[in-house]
């Protein structure tokens, strides 16, 4: 994309309500952001996958804490890589102190989505944020 | 975002034919239909995923869920999936030990 | 949507560069948002031009103005109606003062624009921005 | 994003296959092209819309834009399109008397 290349860094954000109906509209706007920046297509599902997981664990957590505070998604193409950042305003999640089976032995929702988010990028981060919630960071190298 | 959810009973499986994207929105869908199959007997259940072109945690945490409920009465689940894209999904989380997965429905019924 | 029908409104925000490679994602976004609300396809594709047009006029007022502010656009499902605005930091257009057409006597993009939005949507707003930059404003009847 | 834009040669006429969406962004593809063959002596032009899923009004600047160019030769641009979502822009826009709009390439060329 000549006009992108332009500027070394693009900054797109949207903005959700923290409910599942609109975590689709997310995975689609990421999807076209990846093609369009010229990632190939097994890198772009694997992208899809890891937003939306993100989503789903923002939309999730937020459940528990039922605010309707946004949950913030935020997409940066710089020359090298591609940072997305998805930020909640919902539970703040100890990720050492949840199960990773139940009681049968099998894992845990939360622990296969921690699983695909460490596999699926180059790298992953969660963090709780000042004044509540998780922001997870996903770095992508091109 | 619609979840198309189709059953069909072949001898003695249940066969849900899943179409369209599982995720936290739809995955609630398919929990229900499961539970709904669960209730009324069917203990052996085949999910065909070959019409699903995106799965998440939660669709894999409605998938689990579902096998035990069968697992409580001595049923099975197993699953229809040739997808490279979806397979890496069950290959990532552990869970091709943990469900059958074939290549047709008539395979995974044993028709 | 039943978890979308609890709260009366639903806002999506989305910021985009102000350049023209991003137009295509909002599209994207708002298709996906209006089907998701239950609007027919004809409805969607009407949207979808609209909010293109005033994207497309946001773009090409910032390619005058040349900043790097972004382009915001805001969705807001309420009840009965929905609210769509794109809002950008480029040059303020006075729009009475535009020519209708060209010295050949052909409508200017500028003119087809404006008939677009006026025929597509329920209702229609430009305003100048506090700060510079104009937001127009879609009103959609269900 | 991106416009697929095929030119083929028949008789007197350059008909231009437009695939995909024309918008601000990629209506300055669509507008080079439209160049191209003005500034090699085509002078009667097919633009073949029916691959176009989209269509704005800076893609309807450009078709002016090529109009005036072809007219400043005594020649012609015609399109081809069926498509209801893409008649209305025109209708709206007062451009279906400014431009000839053929349901075939075959109408638009004369053939
Ligand atoms: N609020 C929610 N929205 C969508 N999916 C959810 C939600 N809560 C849980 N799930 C999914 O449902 C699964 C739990 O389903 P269930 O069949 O009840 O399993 P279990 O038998 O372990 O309780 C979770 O692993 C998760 O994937
Ligand atoms: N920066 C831009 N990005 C995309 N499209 C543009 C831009 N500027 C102008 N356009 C489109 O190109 C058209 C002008 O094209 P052109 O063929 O040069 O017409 P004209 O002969 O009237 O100058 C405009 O009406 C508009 O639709």
């Amino acid at each position: 994309m000549q006009q992108r290349a332009r500027s070394s860094v693009a900054l797109v954000r949207l903005e959700i309500p923290p409910r599942s109906p609109y975590v689709g509209v997310v995975r689609l706007a990421i999807s076209s952001l990846a093609r369009s920046a010229g990632l190939d297509e097994e890198k772009v599902d694997d992208i899809k996958i890891a937003v939306s997981e993100a989503c789903a664990n923002a939309v999730l957590n937020n459940e528990e804490a039922s605010t309707d505070a946004p949950v913030t998604i935020s997409w940066e193409d710089s020359d090298g890589s591609v940072r997305i950042e998805v930020a909640d305003r919902g539970a703040t999640v100890d990720s050492s102190a949840s199960a990773d089976v139940d009681t049968q032995g099998f894992s845990t929702r939360a622990v296969m989505s921690f699983a695909l988010l460490k596999s699926l990028v180059d790298d992953c981060e969660f963090q709780p944020r000042d004044g509540g919630g998780m922001t997870t960071r996903l770095l992508i190298n091109r | 975002m619609e979840l198309g959810l189709d059953v069909q009973k072949t001898g003695s499986h249940a066969v849900v034919d899943v179409k369209g994207e599982i995720d936290v929105y739809t995955a609630p869908k398919l929990r229900e239909k499961l539970i709904e199959l669960v209730s009324e007997g069917s203990y052996d259940v085949v999910v065909n995923l070959e019409g699903v072109d995106f799965l998440d945690s939660t669709g894999l945490g409605v998938l689990v869920g579902a096998l035990k409920r069968v697992k409580a009465h001595d049923g099975s689940l197993s699953l229809v999936c040739t997808q490279d894209k979806i397979l890496k999904i069950f290959k990532i989380t552990g869970l091709t030990k943990v469900f059958p997965i074939h290549e047709t429905v008539d395979a995974a019924t044993g028709a």
